[in-house]
């Protein structure tokens, strides 16, 4: 196979980084990803808004019985109608309500809990990130969508419940993240050097640590955790939990469309599933881009 | 003389091995003595060479002067004031006063921050600097270490090994330190860096007036910097003087065997004339398991030689720091040229 | 003496090894035209700072270059008594250089092309009749496998010791080769058991198992003890005295490669610039002398600047970083030897490597008569 | 090869067993924690179920005394699960524990198969792209279609399958609706392994993670050495770089997989413990649910317990930790 490679050089000698246009500074395929991610978080903060102040096409409980399962595009209804003649584009859009501020808690919870903790173990004596190393594992033992349907059985179905157990069991996957930062920059003598200038705990730890060494790593875990919130939600109200009929999610939309579905009326069902993919692919596409920019993985 | 500015007592740091729940099941010893009983001074404006192979505790040393781990036990008395017990809180004023330079390039540099944040931040650690004053003390720093201003917007990644050094060293002169803990403050540097870097320290010692401790595993530049050298072997100080006497006519047969392992690296000629009985092991230093008795005596030629006396390997008996004239100190129960 | 005998084992020429800084878009001249020879039974010592080219050139040796554009020119003649060639035959077919004013702007390689092909010309080469070692050695012995096991298997792919038993004999033959202290002990450990003194030897007596006609040896003493390095260094010199190996010395250390070379090169910026007998080149006082040579000689702590405490003698500015090489001599911003007459050739043009006196070789201005 | 080291074996064997216990009894611990907050006297029904008759729980009652303590409680439900009796059923009558055995060999079936699944698409993109470099021409889409199926919701994957066989294939994969049975068995188990195994979302996240640990494998000095020896550079990589990384996903995406189980359980009607939580939590069955959250807990503990093992098992000495 060829595998044929370019390099060449810019007549400017010294390359001034900072100078670089973006495209030439990063890759390519990371810079796509990134611009597909931000576009579809733009895309879903400005349905939650419409959604918010029902600037919608139609009302998306609004029953036709004369338009049942429209196709796409059909008299005024762009993305067609579900079986009771429902305005598929607005549900999609209150279907963000479902998820958005949920996920949001579940993202502030685990980061939160998650720096607290890993700072403790990163900073901390042994004993002390022995103890969190034990909580860690002891939330990592629980299946997360298990340990849901417990609580679900205990209290009752509300989104908000269900966040706050996914916020907490995301919780390890940050404090692990920071911790290992803390340790790597420990090794490099990094947290030394700034205690023996004088530097006060806080501001090593807020100044150093958080604001300009974990930003990047928080903005990351920010994004994959709002990737995971929207499958946990759509997983948990396809299975008939959180958010119910005939309010909207694409959760719901995917199950109540599936019987026609398997009759051969795709278009019900997908509409939402292909909602869940391209958003939650845009999601983690942001995250592993900005991860590989921001963290500087793929450069030399 | 010049006043002591740095005093310290029978020094000792012994590290925890990993503690677990488990650690019933092996049976092994708890602590690691990584600094025993070392006990030296240090004057103003003067500067201590500490050399010894990787493992012998020198770096520990530097850094529990410093009060950066809690020492085990001893002494440290820093300008006249008993530092080994003071908390966080009452130490950082005297921060200000002693400070370390550490071998890692990169330990005080902030991959985040530009040049002149990193410098400036060190400016205003005690207490506010007006803008004016700042900029002023930024400009006679850059000055003091010879750095290039176009160098202030950089990231340190974008600086090369000696600007990184330069601006460490920057950094520790702007809080006002009288007293430089300088960990291997050259081997990450390539030779022709190394010496700008030696002689820098040499400068500012002679304009400012500061005391160093010099850590290094390179005798040559130890020898060039230090008034006096203090040699480690594991975690114990085995020999003590002025730097002539010690790189000239050394008594602990360690000290010995390092300073012809530099001549001998060199030079065809000079090692059929020290070659000797000297037959250094391949030891491992194992920490944890002292040998009885003198600590280089697994090692020793002169205990070989003499026929593997009792005395060096008597666990009650580990020979002490004795003076033999003019402040050189040896702990050997048989020195050299005696 | 047959033809063999007389022509160099290994000889390098005008080679170059240039890499792509990406976030700088420009490459990183790393080898730029190194012409060397490594003779029968001789050891030729390197020197050089970081960022000279040195290591990257052994790399190049060895066909190790990962990275692109990697090695683009040049050849690598070796002729031992069993194999004859050139280690870099054919392989200009898979790259395609642009240059402007002399110098390299765009290069078009077909990677999977040159990988194969290389492999192909290094295949019976590679640890069989070119053996290396590293800096570093106990992070270059594999933390998986025992010492033993890996001394073996370099025994069983390159000798004709192939059964299992046969193998393990040798390997142990050669860890006493190397002075380990019991070595039947020592062979079933792991590296991470051993010391870094301990695993250089280890690494020592793989590269020497398969009984290799060249050596090359990338900083072997750096980053160990004093006392340790003396050891490597006299094991070294014993070795070489006892099998007649070539040796291509690597070093930073002017002390190590004084001690052990026959002939000694000083590379600066991706080039050699002085190449010549190791007294001749390595001697402070000698009266033809490159000016970097020279610097580097006089920055070294010398017993008489310690004596006197004198300030050491410096070299102003920077190591150069081979991305932004200057036109002229690459030495040429931090040289105090510049004469008014040469400045102008020393700022715009590459002084060539020229024979100066006989065997002694420079690049600079100041010896072009 | 290389002698495996049986008491640093044995030693680890233990000291993870302990540690598995320990977490496993902060598992319970949760577990009860919840279902006393919960509203309602859950505890009762827990206890009471497993007891014959009327006269007997009043009789305990009395003994124990009405107001039970928390910890009271938490104990002996405790040493009932510690006997294997996990309660009964509240919607069935059955004890759950018979129940639970069967449902979770089911499941396991289901994850380890779909494991095997994903590490099948996984393994051989990261290890192509790993080596080729990566943004060559094929590991690109290659690496696409990994993110694809990871954003793919596991429930639509699932309709699409069932559509797919019975459009494309004639037959239906819904395990409890097999009219011939015999015929296609291994089929019908099949289809939900492959869209658990595609749709769990683990495949991108496992080839970066594979990826990512062969090339620094591959940039490491001993792999260097081993190229310079001219042995095989796969022979040396292959502990650190592919053996290692993959039992530690494996074992840290177990719980993942039991996630995504209840989901494929559900469509496909497959009889594991995934359907029976979410047919427990539809009824609030408590003794069912908490029973297979203490189930799931002990796989994934041991899923990692087996990790460990393989780590000290290829890693003597602690040689890289």
């Amino acid at each position: 196979m060829q595998n044929v490679k370019t390099y060449s050089q810019t007549n400017i000698e010294v390359g001034q980084f900072s100078q670089l246009p973006l495209r030439q500074k990063y890759a390519i395929a990371d810079l796509l990803y990134v611009a597909y991610g931000l576009l579809i978080v733009a895309l879903v903060l400005v349905s939650y808004i419409l959604g918010m102040f029902d600037l919608l096409p139609h009302d998306p409980q609004q029953i036709h019985m004369d338009m049942l399962l429209a196709p796409p595009a059909s008299n005024g209804y762009l993305l067609g109608t579900d079986f009771m003649g429902r305005d598929i584009l607005s549900r999609l859009i209150m279907g963000i309500q479902a998820y958005f501020l949920p996920g949001l808690l579940a993202i502030s919870i685990a980061l939160t809990g998650g720096v607290v903790l890993g700072i403790l173990a990163g900073y901390c004596d042994r004993k002390t990130e022995t103890m969190i190393t034990y909580f860690t594992n002891l939330v990592d033992s629980f299946p997360r969508l298990v340990l849901i349907l417990l609580v679900i059985a205990a209290f009752k179905p509300d989104i908000y419940y269900i966040m706050v157990v996914m916020g907490i069991t995301g919780v390890p996957a940050v404090a692990t993240a920071i911790a290992n930062k803390i340790r790597y920059l420990a090794h490099k003598n990094f947290i030394e050097a700034a205690v023996a200038l004088g530097l006060r705990t806080r501001v090593i730890i807020f100044k150093h640590i958080l604001w300009y060494n974990c930003r990047a790593l928080l903005i990351i875990q920010a994004t994959l955790g709002m990737g995971e919130a929207i499958l946990l939600e759509t997983s948990l109200s396809y299975l008939g939990f959180g958010v119910q009929e005939p309010m909207p999610s694409w959760g719901n939309m995917v199950q109540s469309g599936a019987n026609y579905f398997l009759q051969g009326n795709f278009w019900p069902s997908t509409a939402p599933a292909l909602a869940i993919l391209f958003t939650i692919l845009g999601f983690n596409l942001l995250g592993d881009g900005l991860n590989n920019i921001l963290e500087d993985r793929r450069g030399r | 003389m010049s006043k002591t500015i740095l005093e310290v007592k029978q020094l000792s740091k012994h590290f925890r091995r990993q503690r677990s729940v488990f650690s019933v099941f092996n049976r092994r010893s708890d602590t690691i003595p990584a600094v025993d009983k070392v006990s030296f001074y240090l004057r103003e404006n003067e500067t201590m060479g500490l050399v010894g192979e990787s493992g012998c505790g020198k770096t520990t040393v530097g850094r529990t002067i410093l009060r950066l781990t809690r020492p085990t036990s001893g002494n440290i008395i820093f300008d006249g004031r008993d530092i080994t017990h003071l908390s966080d809180q009452e130490l950082r004023p005297l921060r200000k006063d002693m400070q370390i330079i550490f071998q890692d390039l990169d330990a005080a540099l902030n991959p985040k921050m530009r040049v002149q944040d990193i410098l400036n931040e060190a400016i205003s650690v005690y207490g506010r600097v007006s803008d004016a004053e700042a900029e002023v003390k930024l400009r006679m720093l850059l000055d003091q270490v010879n750095l290039k201003n176009s160098k202030l917007s950089s990231y340190p990644s974008e600086l090369s090994g000696g600007e990184k050094r330069r601006v460490g060293i920057a950094r520790v002169l702007a809080v006002g330190a009288k007293m430089i803990v300088a960990d291997e403050p050259t081997s990450a540097l390539d030779v022709s860096i190394q010496a700008q870097v030696v002689n820098l320290l040499r400068d500012l010692q002679k304009q400012l007036g500061l005391s160093y401790l010099f850590i290094s595993h390179d005798l040559q530049v130890v020898e060039l910097m230090s008034h006096k050298v203090a040699v480690m072997y594991l975690g114990r100080i085995v020999e003590m003087g002025l730097t002539e006497r010690i790189a000239g006519s050394a008594r602990h047969p360690y000290t010995f065997i390092l300073w012809s392992a530099l001549v001998e690296k060199q030079n065809h000629e000079a090692i059929q004339s020290v070659k000797m009985d000297r037959r250094a092991a391949w030891g491992v230093f194992d920490f944890e398991r002292p040998a009885s008795g003198c600590r280089f005596a697994p090692r020793c030629p002169v205990y070989e030689r003499r026929g593997r006396p009792a005395e060096c390997t008597d666990p009650a008996n580990e020979p002490q720091l004795r003076d033999v004239g003019e402040g050189h100190q040896v702990a050997c129960h048989f020195p050299l040229g005696s | 003496m047959s033809a063999a005998m007389t022509q160099p084992l290994l000889k390098i020429d005008n080679l170059r090894t240039y890499f792509y800084a990406r976030s700088k878009q420009s490459f990183v001249r790393a080898v730029d035209g190194v012409s060397l020879e490594v003779g029968q039974r001789e050891t030729v010592g390197v020197v050089g700072e970081s960022g000279s080219g040195k290591s990257i050139t052994a790399m190049s040796v060895m066909g190790l270059i990962g990275a692109g554009p990697g090695v683009i020119g040049g050849s690598i003649h070796y002729a031992s008594h069993r194999v004859k060639k050139n280690l870099l035959e054919g392989l200009e077919n898979f790259i395609d250089i642009e240059t402007e004013n002399g110098r390299v702007m765009k290069v078009r390689k077909n990677e999977s092309g040159w990988q194969h092909a290389s492999e192909r010309l290094m295949s019976d080469l590679r640890g069989k009749e070119i053996a290396m070692i590293f800096q570093n050695p106990r992070a270059s012995l594999n933390p998986y496998i025992t010492v033993g096991e890996q001394i073996t298997e370099a025994v069983r792919l390159h000798t004709a010791c192939k059964s299992a038993k046969e193998a393990r004999e040798r390997a142990l033959y050669w860890l006493e080769q190397v002075k380990m202290d019991s070595p039947r002990l020592r062979f079933n450990a792991y590296p991470s058991a051993m010391s870094g003194g301990m695993c250089q030897r280890v690494m020592i007596a793989m590269a020497l198992s398969s009984e290799p006609s060249l050596l090359i040896a990338d900083e072997p003493t750096t980053g160990l003890d004093a006392t340790i390095q003396s050891k490597i260094i006299e094991l070294l010199e014993e070795l070489k005295q006892d099998t007649g190996i070539s040796t291509l010395l690597i070093s930073h250390d002017i002390g190590v490669i004084s001690r052990l070379s026959d002939r000694v090169a000083v590379m600066y910026g991706g080039a050699v610039v002085e190449y010549g007998s190791a007294q001749s080149v390595l001697d402070i006082n000698a009266a033809i002398k490159h000016p970097y040579t020279a610097a580097l000689l006089a920055s070294v702590p010398s017993e008489q600047k310690i004596h006197e405490k004198a300030n050491l003698q410096t070299i102003e500015g920077d190591v150069l970083d081979t991305i932004n090489v200057p036109p002229g001599c690459r030495f040429h911003a931090r040289c105090n030897q510049v004469t008014p007459e040469i400045r102008e050739k020393c700022a715009s043009h590459h002084p060539e490597l020229i024979e100066v006196a006989p065997g002694h070789q420079m690049r600079c201005w100041r010896f072009v008569s | 090869m290389t002698s495996i080291p049986l008491k640093a074996i044995a030693f680890a064997l233990l000291r993870e067993l302990a540690l598995a216990l320990l977490l496993l009894l902060g598992v319970s611990f949760v577990v009860f924690a919840i279902l006393y907050a919960a509203p309602g006297d859950q505890f009762s029904v827990l206890l009471e179920g497993q007891l014959p008759s009327e006269e007997v729980r009043a009789g305990i009652r009395a003994a124990m005394g009405v107001a039970q303590t928390w910890y009271g409680q938490y104990f002996s439900w405790l040493l009932n699960v510690l006997n294997g009796n996990f309660g009964t059923s509240v919607r069935t009558g059955q004890p759950v524990a018979g129940v639970l055995l069967n449902a979770s060999l089911n499941t396991l079936y289901l994850t380890l198969g779909s494991m095997f699944v994903t590490l099948a698409v996984a393994v051989p993109i990261a290890l192509y792209s790993s080596v080729r470099g990566h943004l060559a021409v094929i590991s690109w889409p290659l690496t696409m279609l990994g993110y694809l199926f990871s954003a793919l919701p596991v429930f639509w994957l699932g309709y699409i399958a069932i559509y797919i066989s019975i459009h494309g294939f004639n037959f239906f994969p819904l395990s409890s609706s097999s009219q011939t049975p015999g015929q296609h068995d291994w089929l019908y188990t099949l289809v939900p392994v492959l869209v658990l195994g595609l749709g769990s979302g683990t495949i991108s996240e496992v080839i970066r993670n594979l990826r990512e640990e062969m090339s620094r494998v591959m940039a490491d000095d001993y792999i260097r050495t081993a190229r310079a020896k001219g042995a095989s550079v796969w022979r040396h990589a292959f502990k650190e770089g592919l053996l290692l990384p993959v039992t530690e996903i494996v074992a840290s995406k177990i719980p993942f997989l039991l996630g995504g189980a209840v989901i494929v359980e559900q469509i496909f009607n497959w009889p594991g413990m995934g359907r029976m939580a979410w047919q427990a939590a539809q009824d609030r069955d408590f003794p069912v649910i908490m029973g297979i959250v203490l189930a799931a807990a002990a796989f994934v503990r041991l899923g990692s317990l087996i990790q460990r093992m393989i780590h000290i098992a290829v890693n003597p000495q602690g040689a890289r930790d």
